[in-house]
């Protein structure tokens, strides 16, 4: 691969696992969903998966993340278990949150992943306080905040990122620009040229990232990263990218120009990235089949456990909702 | 997303609950050219909603008076207050009702209040359409009914159906009304059909409906919940006991003649709703049931809510979560037993 | 603003509400290295608080664990959030009470539901403390009782203690508790006075407490209520009435023990609040006791609160909008008298 | 005046007479309280004149205002008749409101004055909707909001923003940097440099400008009303100023910086313009002090009006809650 890039083979090729992971746990959720073995609401990240694989190798399992409705892929690429994943959107008690939860609000603080959001925006004033414990604790970790493009024109996307810049937070803003939210374009809800451009409302690094270039992502991130380990306070990274298969699992695509998708399709980032691993001498078709053949063996596990899994019994209706024995 | 469901709208035969609302809003937008729709996704551009409740609008009546808008509900809403202000009449929606959390402060404390803070000078004829329920495996954060808080809030309305015509008539009425209203939409049932309304109907804010008469006990509900309740009817008919069913309409404020007439003749009453039980709307109805009818119940007031709980996502406790027909019945010949002692 | 109040809290003496609440940060403070505070002005560069509940606090424990914030409510309240799911327990300052309809989003959908809908893997420890209560001709967006709303949302629990003992007892269990909980200060008797509590005094959550024992009619009440309560156990002692006076405290969840108790001995009840009386909270005791004590009651149970009104501004209309404790005896005498015939 | 504004000499007494206007008022509030014969919270605004005076005249009664409880001179500037809003602050039933709005929530419709908010923040979206019913109406009408520089951190700010500049509202942004939130520093609670700098993020011009300059404020303000009028859209504006009485009448000025409010306070910009026009050629000493003591007389009379205006009765606490007549 002819970059400039000072990225280590080891680390090059762990990004595609993570990437080959998301793509074939996509799919394989649509898959599951489109049989019927399974019925839940779907945001499709598919299109999206390099933007996460390549933050998730600069992060530890102690760093936080607070991602949305549209973030398994975030959660898969920090670490999420399989089997927690599948058994929880069945809505079974072997999930991470027991089935209680569901796809929207996938967690697994054992991961780093505190808190999943179905709330447009709410990820950032959240992903504030684990920074802000991070930084009181002074234990070096940092959050990770992630969000669509549409997230960016509502106000918590501004208080927090105000508080974070004041209060130097070790919080990364992590903008996944798919130029849509829901059906509507980026053009007609967002007035910013760029995203990354209101960063300069916080005298905040804002920075505007190709999110098909997984080395690209990977130096804006580990700057970001780096910047908020050592006291330099919060990032707002804009990564462009596109989610292929609309908002939800069933939409239709007719607000979608198809000029758009299709140019987006075409330039889908992971056989893309597959090929110049292999160019570049990084990795053999090989080695880059042996991950892909054993990521499909781990989903066939992960969906039989899952499916296997018994449903929560009607005692769990009423529990988690206080701490247990705590008067309520 | 169908661009005909305005077209097929208003005539003899049996629509859903969606079309009405459709029809209701195409009907508002043609009569009165100060009504304007405003909300995520709304236009034809972006699908007509995510479920299609406006789709055709915007082609019919121009993207300026149905006009999607970027995701910033308190911009939503402060745009209808502004505009309501100044002599328009804007329909917003807010695509679920767990995101008026973040409008919550234009709602009550800008929405609710302008016209008493004003002395009367200024007047909020608007209306927030917003949708909830359980029963979509939504999880937690897409299917509460907070309506509770809304008829806690001087100033406003709050209005819920749960067949077509009502959804038409009650619309109709709501945008007419000279103060805000919240209309609350149930995404399980928006396909459920029922007799097309008239073109025009209009059902007044504040009357509820006898749904089915009968002379054992009272059963109030509104929204989602009234359907169940004639399914609890149903069940309770042959157990050979007769229920009246009210469907409220209007959940604030609340039609206590209605109720009255009928509590006054069954002597018993059993108020449903989705929303959770404790301090729920149900508390309002049956405290001042069992005030007004101290010394001549046969049974005491009682109230079915959903379970103090979020909203699960499993399967098994999303259905457990929600009032089921069955636990109407139970609970409504539980009384009828009980006044029988 | 006093930067002395933390020194002179815990004694033997009798202090105000406000010292109190100042004393249980400052002990909490003191105690646990996870406690911190954070709103606007909070800090004591900024005054200590504006009107300097936590004067004195930053200067000893330093200004990172007492935090000035930006005017972002939303901001504050996900600060809190997202460290108390790390293991700090956050003690948030909603300036006042109607400040919190700008953070409804991270307070009901955040704070309230992350234990359930992780499963129990996360835990929000922590406290909004807030402020409100007309009388201080604030208007009509500075004093509304919100209560109710908080109370019909499963996962928070919702307290307002009425002296400086369960001022501070109460916000001391209330950043104990590992579940989020708001706590109500009001703003017109902060200067009440009573004894001092005990240095790490605790009053649990979901304790109500019996202020003056009597036989006649229990009255319910709480946070300044109760005060008001007592000055019309008063005015009944006189009429020769002898009214059992409950203070809540904690609201949800509410002591139905204790309520229950005197109930039983009484046979009558009366119950008070500031907010609005329309699906208010107390609709919720009014029809749970209806339906306990169904045919045990020697007269209806009724409900006083504000009228379903915005808080007017003109002092003529203030003062008639917060139930006064002749109103709150009128009211409890009529019961006497009816349970009589 | 040696100045390159071409502004004639009318408006630039008119301007003048606005903000001795407003001085006068508000030292006569401070006083009436202070003397007992009134009670309620008062947000002092002396120091900020020179913005609602200078901006005013560049409106008509047609066009709209949202404002704030620091909004009297706001108000005032643009009609608000003497006696209304004394009887109203006075809590009398001949004010704006009969008594029930008071000080944070003045209404006068006859001259544009709409909305009145004591929410921080809330004066913006709502100013959205004026302005889109003046574009609906094709009415040329323009709305201003004015708010605070802690005011620029909250959601709405963001979000109101947005949509005007995504639907080219013609709305007015209008900041009174008077550089507090409360008890709190511009620099302790904004991460921007400048708070016209936001604009970027709106893709909006964004334009600072000294708020003690009368004829300053007169130039930017008209510039953005013209764009506005004209469909181009909103402006954001931030008038740099000063209060010089803290934040609410009683409050110590203990969190202020000494040297700070001194430099302030001897920039008052009333007497400074008061100078510059008898210097400028545009006025005697004798024409100011007519206008003053015009003013004065106004206000003895306004007070006495609104002193002798009866409380409202009791049956005014249950109405206007909803239209009369209506279901309720
Ligand atoms: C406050 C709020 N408003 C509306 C919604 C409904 N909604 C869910 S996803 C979505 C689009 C979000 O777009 P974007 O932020 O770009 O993220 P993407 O889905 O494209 O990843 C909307 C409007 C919501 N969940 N929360
Ligand atoms: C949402 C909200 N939070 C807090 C407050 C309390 N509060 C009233 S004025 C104020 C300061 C606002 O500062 P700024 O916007 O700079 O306006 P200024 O008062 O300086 O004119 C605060 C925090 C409020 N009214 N609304
Ligand atoms: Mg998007
Ligand atoms: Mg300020």
């Amino acid at each position: 691969m002819n970059d400039n890039y000072a990225v280590d083979g080891e680390t090059r090729v762990e990004i595609y696992r993570r990437m080959a992971l998301l793509k074939a746990n996509d799919e394989r959720s649509r898959k599951v969903i489109k049989t019927g073995r399974l019925m839940m609401p779907y945001y499709s990240y598919r299109g999206q998966e390099c933007i996460p694989a390549a933050l998730a190798v600069n992060l530890t399992d102690r760093d936080y993340l607070c991602t949305i409705y549209r973030g398994i892929h975030d959660m898969l690429a920090k670490g999420l278990p399989l089997k927690e994943l599948w058994a929880e959107i069945a809505g079974r008690i072997d999930g991470s949150c027991k089935g209680k939860g569901g796809p929207m609000h996938l967690t697994s603080p054992d991961k780093g992943i505190m808190v999943t959001t179905g709330i447009v925006g709410s990820s950032m004033p959240i992903a504030n306080g684990l920074a802000l414990a991070a930084q009181l604790s002074g234990d070096g970790r940092v959050a990770v905040a992630t969000f669509g493009d549409g997230a960016s024109n509502i106000g918590a996307f501004h208080e927090a990122l105000n508080m974070a810049s004041v209060w130097k937070l070790p919080a990364i803003f992590l903008c996944q620009n798919n130029q849509y939210g829901e059906h509507t374009t980026y053009e007609k809800a967002t007035s910013a040229l760029r995203i990354a451009d209101r960063a300069i409302a916080y005298n905040m690094p804002g920075v505007r990232v190709d999110g098909n270039d997984p080395l690209a992502v990977h130096a804006v991130t580990l700057e970001a990263i780096e910047r908020a380990r050592n006291g330099g306070g919060p990032t707002l990274i804009e990564a462009m990218t596109f989610r292929f298969h609309g908002h939800i699992y069933g939409d239709d695509d007719a607000y979608m120009d198809p000029a758009r998708k299709k140019a987006a399709m075409e330039a889908d980032p992971v056989p893309i990235y597959r090929a110049s691993l292999i160019a570049g001498g990084f990795a053999t078709e090989e080695s880059l089949s042996r991950i892909e053949t054993e990521i499909e063996a781990a989903l066939d596990e992960a969906v039989e456990y899952a499916l296997a899994s018994p449903m929560p019994g009607e005692e769990e209706l009423t529990t988690d909702v206080y701490a247990e024995g705590a008067a309520a | 997303m169908n661009d005909a469901i305005v077209d097929t709208a208003i005539n003899t035969h049996r629509i859903t609950i969606l079309q009405a609302i459709n029809a209701a809003l195409a009907d508002a937008l043609a009569d009165d050219e100060r009504v304007f729709v405003l909300g995520e996704d709304v236009g034809d551009a972006e699908g007509g909603g995510i479920v299609g409740v406006t789709a055709g609008l915007s082609k019919r009546f121009g993207d300026d008076r149905v006009r999607s808008t970027p995701i910033s509900e308190q911009a939503i809403i402060g745009a209808s207050i502004g505009a309501a202000i100044a002599g328009w009449k804007p329909v917003a929606e807010i695509m679920l009702m767990n995101f008026v959390t973040v409008a919550m402060d234009m709602i009550v404390n800008h929405a609710a209040k302008l016209r008493y803070m004003s002395g009367g000078k200024t007047s909020v004829p608007m209306v927030i359409r917003t949708m909830t329920g359980a029963g979509a495996s939504t999880g937690g954060q897409h299917a509460d009914y907070l309506e509770g808080w809304f008829a806690h809030t001087a100033g406003l309305k709050v209005v819920a159906p749960s067949t077509p015509e009502d959804a038409y008539g009650l619309l109709r009425s709501a945008i007419d009304d000279p103060d805000p209203v919240i209309f609350i939409e149930n995404l399980i049932s928006y396909g459920n059909k029922g007799p097309a309304p008239v073109s025009g109907h209009r059902v007044p804010l504040g009357k509820a409906r006898v749904a089915v008469e009968g002379k054992d006990i009272t059963i109030i509900a509104y929204s989602a919940m009234a359907d169940r309740a004639l399914q609890a009817a149903k069940i309770l008919s042959q157990a050979g006991i007769s229920a009246e069913i009210i469907d409220l309409r209007t959940i604030s404020p609340w039609d206590q003649e209605t109720v009255f007439a009928s509590v006054a003749k069954t002597g018993r009453a059993l108020v449903v709703h989705e929303a959770v039980k404790p301090f729920g709307p149900g508390a309002e109805v049956a405290a001042t049931l069992s005030s007004e009818f101290f010394g001549r119940l046969k049974a005491p007031v009682e109230r079915i809510g959903a379970p103090f709980t979020p909203v699960p996502f499993a399967k098994s406790l999303e259905d457990a979560f929600i009032p089921s027909p069955a636990r109407i019945a139970n609970a409504a010949q539980k009384l009828v037993e009980q006044g029988k002692l």
